[in-house]
């Protein structure tokens, strides 16, 4: 299955590109989905702690199983600050 | 009013939009682009259908534990200028005490949920801004 | 800005008084004319050279206090019909817990210190609004 | 001495006039021209008790002597409403 791969800020910068077209087999999950990811491209390594998955514009976890046509995005902390 | 946009905002039109009969109190919050001597500007980067999600949700859940009429928020995208508005949001309410608590509390949670990343843009050098 | 008047508030340029590159918060708090059964408007008498003095005192603690970068404070006099502001405060720092919470203070010490007194103007009766 | 003497909501309302010139000895203090204004205009009575007093638009004490000139402010309380 077809699976969207959206890249933002760090990791946009880190990849050198925010968005990917990935396949995959029936029944991964986000968590195998993000070991893909990070096994090509090893400058993401250690980002994984602090990073947020998104489907379809919804946080979710590492077990949800993804579905053909799925839009996933890997997210930086969005620390925006002091108050 | 919930908007992601690259122009500038209208604060007065924001402000506006909250208006109601029924409401005594608008608390209005604008967050600028503070000056710093490496810092011309900030480059906000927005995963725009998700924050327009997460906006709206906040706009309800805030409605839900404040009790307040209306609530608009306005955030930039692309490149905001020293002094410049980068995220706009009003809140009405009957009375002023829901207005401020509400006002407050969406925009930490702004800060803190919304998928939207800042860089500096300096004279020479560009770097993520420290939280 | 510290200003009595009788005409209507110019949100925008209130805000505009307070905007300096060094701040990163502004937060305006609007007072507004709240709907009512027997209620067309508000009449609000002032006596103004205190009520100036005191919310210029107020800008200046509200400094000390919080460690604000600037406050403005424009009240109505006058009729204000429903839906119309009868006070616009807006308080510019360099982070927004400082701007909320001088915002919010001010505003509570102009309904307990200033001068200023309103009276319901309703279609047919006419009295003053209980605390 | 001459003193001007100013009235607000609903102590204007009572007295039917919001400013009245009147001449007191020297000496007499805020408290004594409180006095002399309910000895004139007894529906101020009960009023007293909330009541607070300023000169030259700043709030005083009943034991402040007035001066030529002074300008004395009856002002009823000024609660706002509801946070």
């Amino acid at each position: 299955m077809q699976i969207q791969v959206r890249l933002f800020a760090t990791y946009r910068e880190i990849v050198g590109e925010g968005q990917l077209a990935w396949t995959f087999r029936d029944g991964t999950t986000v968590g195998q989905l993000v070991e893909a990811v990070l096994a090509k491209y090893p400058r993401l390594l250690g980002h994984e702690k602090s990073m947020v998955l998104a489907v379809n514009h919804e946080v979710v976890r590492l077990d949800v199983v993804l579905r053909e046509g799925d839009e996933v995005a890997l997210l930086p902390p969005v620390s925006g600050g002091r108050r | 009013m919930i908007e992601i946009q690259r122009n500038r905002i209208d604060v007065e039109a924001v402000v506006d939009s909250v208006r109601r009969n029924d409401a005594g109190a608008i608390v209005v919050f604008l967050g600028t682009v503070r000056a710093d001597p490496d810092v011309r500007a900030l480059d906000y980067e927005v995963y725009k259908p998700m924050a327009v999600r997460t906006l709206t949700e906040l706009g309800e859940r805030a409605r839900e534990k404040f009790g307040i009429l209306e609530l608009s928020i306005v955030h930039r995208a692309g490149r905001v200028p020293v002094g410049g508005d980068s995220v706009v949001i009003a809140c009405a309410a009957a009375h002023r005490s829901e207005a401020f608590a509400a006002c407050s509390w969406v925009m930490d949670e702004v800060k803190r949920i919304v998928p939207i990343w800042k860089t500096e843009a300096g004279p020479a050098k560009r770097r993520a801004r420290r939280p």
